[in-house]
């Protein structure tokens, strides 16, 4: 499997259309649960993520300094919980792609390990807290476990897929315990959480991209 | 929902244009972010700068807050978002003059975060000394036992006010941050929502109330409360919103506080005096003295419908602080 | 529509009570009437009483503009209706110091007569020295033809303030008047409204306007305006303001102008910051300076959304009026 | 014809129940022309008439004093538009009544007459201001004509409410000149008066109480 710049910088793009389609139906889940903006956030965030794909970005071709910028990109353009969250995710994941114009199925898993793991740290949130964890920690689980197993990034990362859309829908059954939401008590029962919802797309596209890197 | 704007997407950084325009004397905008706002007046040379910030929303919080007597600058995020560390970063280079800066912030995991890392970066690339300071009054957004966990609403006013007055003063940066804390552990806000407001990019109402419903509790960008229940006559808000508070807080006989009747949005000063005129009542019958009153919209929800009550208990030093003057765009006392 | 109250024929008085609770060191309330507030501190021996009053639904006018350089005593009346002349006479009583009593009010039949009534009275009863300064900054209100019929709104506010400021530096009563005058002539007020407001005691709203609409030069209590239309941007709708008081007084490049931006009760400070972005746009193309901003709810009608803008022209005197201090409960400036 | 004090003050009566009950229709006009408040504003002002009727009043025998109760009390209630209009029309009719506790046909006209012309020159409104003028003016013309060819109050004062309803009617059609919505221009045509409409109400009142005393 060979997954290039030019692949990253489409499933970025992928994820810009994906939260657009998305944005309206996610401030949904947040007003529920929330201040009602995490659609508008992820929109806001992501528009300004690809102003730089159509800018700045067009002709680079290290993989790392592309995540640092989206990383940054997305954190200057949006504070809020998610900018750090994800701007974290997607620092840490820079690392792994430092100065590389390509990457293999295992930089590929551990890119997404160290994205996950640094929200993790960054949010210090558990599974059950009813936060975008609880779909990322799983996936993160699966991805590492099927790996070692078949070796094989793209149905590793099926599979990760997977327990991401579990973990996703195991948050309409939690109370929540962070964030905004905390206090609601049972009455977040019931409801996804928009984060949940939003981390689970990110992996989603990137499946798509790699599925379709694949495919050509 | 109907807005005076121009594009939605806009609507802040062209809201921080206006305001800039309006006070030049006043406040002044920095080059790098467009989030970024100090006081006009240079910051003493050996003075504890004193930083607020938060998301967009709420004003005359948060940028209102900026003068003599109160903040020396505040970090602007989109609507109910919290600014990121760059803005926050700026600012605070902007009003640290050796004495260090104080944070001071709403409890919610987005401000926790990019102030936190803001606060981070400033010690490590600029070896600035930042004091943080959580503002967790709201009584409904969580039990006692898990105080610190309560989210920020309208008492940051009062805490800001006694960390802006404690750095004018010239009291240390471990000092402010003590009286902010202070602050901060001595006062409780309850409040009551009972229309919603809308994001300008959604034009959704954050909330769903029927027509004769109010809701306890509620958060300060629409977060579900505690209790939604039929709307009650005034006075009888107010004294749930009051026992709630005293039974969170006991206040002795004889003690003294500042109170603050807070409009969400859209209600009324007429409503607004006529929940403190029960307040009032609540604490004059129990022998607690009042020692200075505000009323008014002093942190808001958008247009949102509703109010809060804030209580703190003042000592001594607390007093003096409350009654320290103070010179902002949007709030001054003499 | 929901409102916080208690009792809708208690309203105003439930709110009065609430206020002379609230600022103790500030107001005080007259014993005859229940409507008469002056400010707690003696007015000075030889200086002009200053005189405001009106309907209620305007908070913070008219009652939170008694004050330190503003005004000595407001007489208060039902909602939207003109306080009867025993008020009136009650506050005049109390606040004329040996130099007579200058009334401010706007140009509304009600408070034509009862005003004047109360003028009358205090000459012939009392001795005292009455001037009358009727408000009538309403451009929409009537044509330019017939401007001794136009109504009196947010301009009012600098009325109040340059004529608190004349009798503060010791000016006459002739004097304090021509001052009064001079701002009022030289005052104009746009505004719009985008939703309606409702009376405590009907629960009806004022007026009717689409979920698109919007309706330019509505009245100060909802009264019908020059033109409803489609809602349009916030920059079109402060240029059409803007224009409408500028070919109505014309003011020359170089000409300094206070301006406010006043929000009607439900409109957001981020949407009046908005409109001041470009109303100063505007301004500062035609080489108009700006001397002074106000941006916020000065002059309410109870819940109303949308905005005034108010321009006035400045010369040497009034600027220093417009820069003087002032300290009242819902107003402050240093 | 005999008009006893009782008689004066059951009219009083009357009238604070015919506001209570137009009190809706009051300010649904007054919504149309001006602040919506003219109904609210005259149940506020006899509701403080009937507390002093039920208190004060209710052994007052003098007429004139009963009016000049009322005036005032109607005018410390309410202030607005109104409140210095129809307290000038008590005020001025009371010293028709004057040390009276029963009134012939010819004190009754002088007080309307009285009552009329101190609210036109209170107020300063012409006929065809829309206004109450419209209403009250046609009424006294015809009031003074009438008995001077009758010599018959009520049949005076019923031809006199009869013209009170034209001109009140005709308000519809005029454009305002005075008071809030003066400045309507077209818009205001079609609406009635709500002051033309209440100071129908009042002479009508006053008509269905003669009526009732004559009935006797
Ligand atoms: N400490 C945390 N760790 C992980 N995720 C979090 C944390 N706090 C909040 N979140 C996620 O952020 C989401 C809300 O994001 P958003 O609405 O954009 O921010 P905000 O709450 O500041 O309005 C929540 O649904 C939750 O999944
Ligand atoms: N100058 C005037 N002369 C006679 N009647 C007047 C005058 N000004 C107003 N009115 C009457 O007052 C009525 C309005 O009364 P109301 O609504 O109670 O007072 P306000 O206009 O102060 O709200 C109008 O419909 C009109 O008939
Ligand atoms: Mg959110
Ligand atoms: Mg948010
Ligand atoms: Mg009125
Ligand atoms: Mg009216």
């Amino acid at each position: 499997m060979k997954f290039t710049a030019a692949d990253l910088k489409q499933f970025l793009k992928n994820v810009v259309n994906v939260m657009e389609d998305n944005s309206e139906y996610l401030s949904e889940l947040d007003r529920k649960l929330g201040d009602g903006d995490h659609g508008v956030t992820m929109s806001i965030g992501w528009q300004a993520i690809n102003e730089k794909l159509n800018d700045d970005l067009t002709s680079e071709e290290d993989c790392g300094k592309i995540c640092i910028t989206t990383g940054r990109t997305f954190l200057s353009a949006v504070g809020s919980s998610v900018g750090p969250l994800y701007a974290t995710g997607f620092l840490r994941g820079a690392k792994v792609f430092q100065n590389k114009s390509e990457l293999t199925g295992e930089e590929l898993r551990d890119f997404w390990v160290a994205f996950i793991e640094g929200i993790k740290e960054r949010g210090g949130a558990e599974v059950g807290d009813k936060t975008m964890v609880d779909t990322l920690h799983p996936a993160m689980e699966t991805l590492k476990t099927s790996y070692n197993e078949t070796n094989d990034f793209v149905t590793a990362f099926t599979a990760a897929v997977a327990s991401a859309n579990k973990g996703m829908e195991s948050t309409k059954d939690l109370l929540s315990k962070r964030g905004r939401s905390s206090r609601l008590g049972e009455r977040s029962l019931g409801n996804q959480d928009p984060g949940a919802t939003s981390a689970f797309l990110i992996l989603d596209t990137f499946l798509t991209t790699v599925n379709s890197v694949q495919a050509v | 929902m109907k807005k005076l704007i121009n594009n939605p997407t806009h609507v802040v950084d062209e809201m921080i244009e206006g305001y800039i325009k309006a006070f030049p004397k006043h406040v002044k905008l920095l080059p790098e972010n467009k989030r970024s706002i100090v006081t006009a007046k240079e910051t003493l040379s050996g003075k504890v700068g004193v930083l607020i910030g938060g998301g967009s929303g709420h004003e005359p919080a948060f940028m209102g807050y900026v003068g003599d007597g109160m903040a020396d600058g505040v970090a602007i995020g989109n609507i109910f978002a919290s600014p990121p560390p760059d803005p926050i970063l700026e600012v605070t280079r902007e009003i640290d003059k050796g004495a260090g800066v104080v944070y001071i912030y709403g409890n919610y995991a987005g401000d926790v975060m990019n102030f936190g890392m803001a606060a981070e970066l400033a010690d490590l690339e600029y070896g600035i000394n930042v004091g943080a300071v959580l503002v967790t009054d709201d009584v409904a957004s969580a039990p006692k036992e898990e105080k610190e966990k309560r989210r920020g609403i309208a008492g940051e006013f009062f805490v800001t006010k006694a960390a802006g007055a404690a750095a004018d003063k010239g009291y240390g940066l471990e000092d402010v941050v003590r009286v902010a804390k202070k602050t901060n552990d001595n006062t409780r806000t309850m409040g009551v929502g009972l229309t919603p407001c809308s994001l300008p990019q959604t034009g959704k109402p954050s909330f769903e109330l029927e027509d004769n419903e109010m809701e306890i509790g509620l958060g300060h960008h629409g977060e579900p409360g505690i209790e939604k229940g039929e709307l009650q006559p005034a006075d009888q808000v107010a004294d749930r919103l009051v026992e709630d508070i005293l039974a969170d807080m006991p206040i002795d006989k004889g003690e003294k506080v500042a109170v603050l009747v807070n409009g969400l949005g859209s209600t009324t000063q007429m409503e607004l005096y006529i929940m403190f005129r029960r307040v009032e009542q609540i604490l004059s019958e129990k022998g607690i003295e009042i020692h200075r009153s505000y009323v008014g919209s002093y942190s808001t929800s958008l247009e949102m419908g509703g109010c809060s009550v804030t209580i703190t208990k003042l000592d001594d030093e607390l007093s003096e602080f409350v009654d320290h003057p103070a010179d902002c765009p949007m709030y001054a006392q003499r």
